[in-house]
């Protein structure tokens, strides 16, 4: 299995029924692959949909229904649609359960930057720093390492995306939390050890007596 | 509410003006309106538009014909264009969290003089702005965003200048009409009065100062 | 003419196609049965609609269908509906030409009371601090005394609904602006004179050198 | 989302729980919830409503039942009964403006800290209120409202809970529907999925927690 489909499949098993999830672009978008149908989630798009479903069969693509990248997407029944002052209203306040994001660094205490690499990469943070300022959860999906650097590291380089911590990290080598501020290895993906994990993290990692292996 | 040509409407923005533009990616933006932008070549525009759109669909058209002098958006990352324009000091840029540019707008419309948001506490977002607590937490004071004109695209608009969205073109057209002084519409469809239900019109008639007839 | 028809027959005159106004209760009700069929006029009810029309006829009032009062009215072609964030973001945001609201007293700089009288009559201003401060324009309508006692009074006793100035007060004696901040004649009443609208007003008055009479 | 009956929903609410309900002048109100609170003697309650109905109707009953110990409302006149109870101190009673109250509401619901607002500059409302200026204007810091329990009626409400209103019964609904920990729901009608069409859905389905059952 590759390291994407790791991380989605595992950040999948992250929803519940009735939850309200946001997905961003990239990997977090594989996500909505691995749902189980038997999970009744909710996918919010910012750009004024709750109930997104896959992209619409040949030739039904309709201009006015988009995702945010303006690709073509399909509604599910029971979906319903919105302005932007609503979406921003639903992500600003809490009513998101679980958003899931791409990360460029996580740092020790959790905090993300994904929006801007100064000098180089400026493209405005969109929805980001609301979503990560106000969803219940988040999770960040993303390669642990990068170009042979770890992208966890102890303290971000990169201008931050919000002063509060994400609530997991979830990588194609482990799973992360940060109880009491500190970076705490949960999971192993299938067939890393922990001292692999420990080799390409560059921020200091709390192990628990228990690490167990990523169900997937 | 008057209705007037794409060209007439068009006519009334002075080149420099401030425009609010609605849509997202080119979604629910007034494709007619821009194209004549471009035609009649109102340049120096402060553009404030939720992005960039790609060269050569929706408010992307403006910087192909460099006609942008200062922008406000979200996000501009997929228009190569901008960026360069942008990262050359040709245009001004002004890059807001997607929930602070909407609501900043909403405020604008709306009779208030801003919001505390969350957004961008202790980011580089909050550089020269108040910060404000209340009840032990830390917000940012985001002030409330106007324009001399608005640009809105709906899907239905009827004979008063009711109008409804689509799907994803809704996005934030309804919250730009509130907000600038003279709002222009256009409307897939121009249908006779009664044709939306009272409770389905997004846009009330009296905010909308002109509707382009078709053709 | 009784004085409550001048007032609501000369207030009538303010307005124009295309007008959003907003009507208090009281005296302002009454403007709308004087508006010549001729004017597109936008009526808006605060708890949420314009386009408001006359009572139901008999049998077809309908329970979710009333003014700000509860009580039952019926909607024009072209009429909409909003919800209370709505309303006061139109109330606000400058987007209502014109509100006629009832008042207390106004005062030599065109200050409104119309609200509360401490002590006697505590019901909360519901809407009426948004509309003064607001709406494009505002218009008193209102009997010129009441109980003998002037309701123009030079300084407000009674607790303001705004520190900003009205922009015209009709009464059943008069027609009063304030440019400048001065309380200043424009019309009289048929059949009142200067010196009987100067008798019972309780503020300085100033007076043009022409003064004509209502046109209603 | 789950359907419960009026009874299970009610037996939630603990004496002294802090309620928004929805409804003008009891129009737009969740009566059935109301009657099973009377029923169910639920005592010093947190009242936050536009106005207090009349007696007999809406949040009246709340009234006429003395189970109301604190009230945020824009408008009570029109209750003598609660009028009477605010002037004997049975119930603290704070009185703001309409619009203030509904944007606060709304600024509560949208993780918002508080908007400013140019009504009440001036005036007693401002009175222990932080005043700022923007560009030169002055405005009252009006801050975010939220309650443990959110009580809303809606027109339809699908299975999944989506929401829609009719004409002037949305009122504060919508806006309370995202304001509260615990959203629960009375309907006109209960409908499949599907019956609402997406763009005119008001209250989006994950908002809502309870929707009571029929009968």
């Amino acid at each position: 299995m590759d390291g994407q489909t790791i991380i989605a499949r595992r950040v999948a098993r992250e929803l519940h029924t009735g939850d309200l999830v946001n997905l961003g672009i990239g990997i977090p978008t594989l996500v909505a692959n691995h749902v189980p149908p038997e999970l009744k989630v909710f996918f919010q798009s910012e750009n004024g949909l709750i109930g997104t479903g896959p992209m619409p069969e040949q030739g039904m693509a309709h201009p006015l229904l988009t995702d945010a990248g303006g690709r073509p997407i399909s509604a599910l029944p029971g979906a319903c649609t919105f302005d932007s002052a609503m979406s921003f209203g639903l992500i600003r306040g809490g009513h998101v359960d679980v958003t899931v994001l791409g990360g460029l660094q996580v740092d020790a205490h959790g905090h993300l930057a994904n929006w801007m690499i100064p000098g180089k990469m400026v493209p405005g943070m969109g929805g980001a720093m609301d979503l990560v300022s106000g969803a219940k959860r988040v999770i960040v999906a993303m390669q642990h390492a990068a170009k042979g650097k770890s992208k966890i590291v102890a303290k971000c380089t990169l201008p931050l995306t919000s002063t509060r911590p994400v609530s997991l990290v979830v990588t194609d080598m482990a799973v992360i939390a940060f109880p009491e501020g500190k970076a705490t290895l949960l999971e192993t993906a299938p067939g890393v050890s922990i001292a692999e994990v420990v080799a390409v993290t560059g921020a200091e990692l709390a192990i628990p007596e228990t690490v167990p292996e990523m169900k997937i | 509410m008057r209705a007037v040509s794409v060209e007439e409407a068009v006519a009334k923005i002075p080149a420099g003006a401030s425009i609010m533009v609605g849509g997202f990616m080119g979604v629910g933006t007034p494709q007619r309106l821009l194209d004549e932008i471009v035609r009649q070549q109102k340049s120096r525009l402060s553009l404030i538009s939720n992005d960039a759109a790609v060269p050569g669909k929706g408010v992307g058209k403006l910087f192909d014909a460099t006609l942008v002098a200062r922008l406000t958006a979200s996000h501009i990352g997929l228009n190569p264009k901008a960026q360069q324009q942008m990262l050359a000091n040709q245009i001004a840029v002004d890059l807001i969290p997607q929930g602070t540019f909407v609501e900043r707008i909403r405020a604008g419309g709306c009779g208030l003089g801003g919001v505390l948001t969350p957004t961008g506490v202790g980011t580089s977002v909050a550089e020269g702005k108040r910060q404000i607590e209340v009840n032990g937490t830390t917000f940012l004071l985001e002030t409330a965003l106007r324009a001399q004109f608005a640009l809105v695209h709906a899907f239905l608009a009827d004979y008063l200048g009711n109008l409804t969205y689509a799907l994803t073109a809704r996005n934030f057209n309804p919250v730009m009409a509130m907000a600038a002084d003279t709002v222009i519409v256009t409307a897939e469809h121009i249908v006779p009065v009664g044709v939306i239900a009272p409770d389905h019109v997004m846009t009330p008639a009296p905010l909308v100062d002109y509707l382009i007839t078709n053709g």
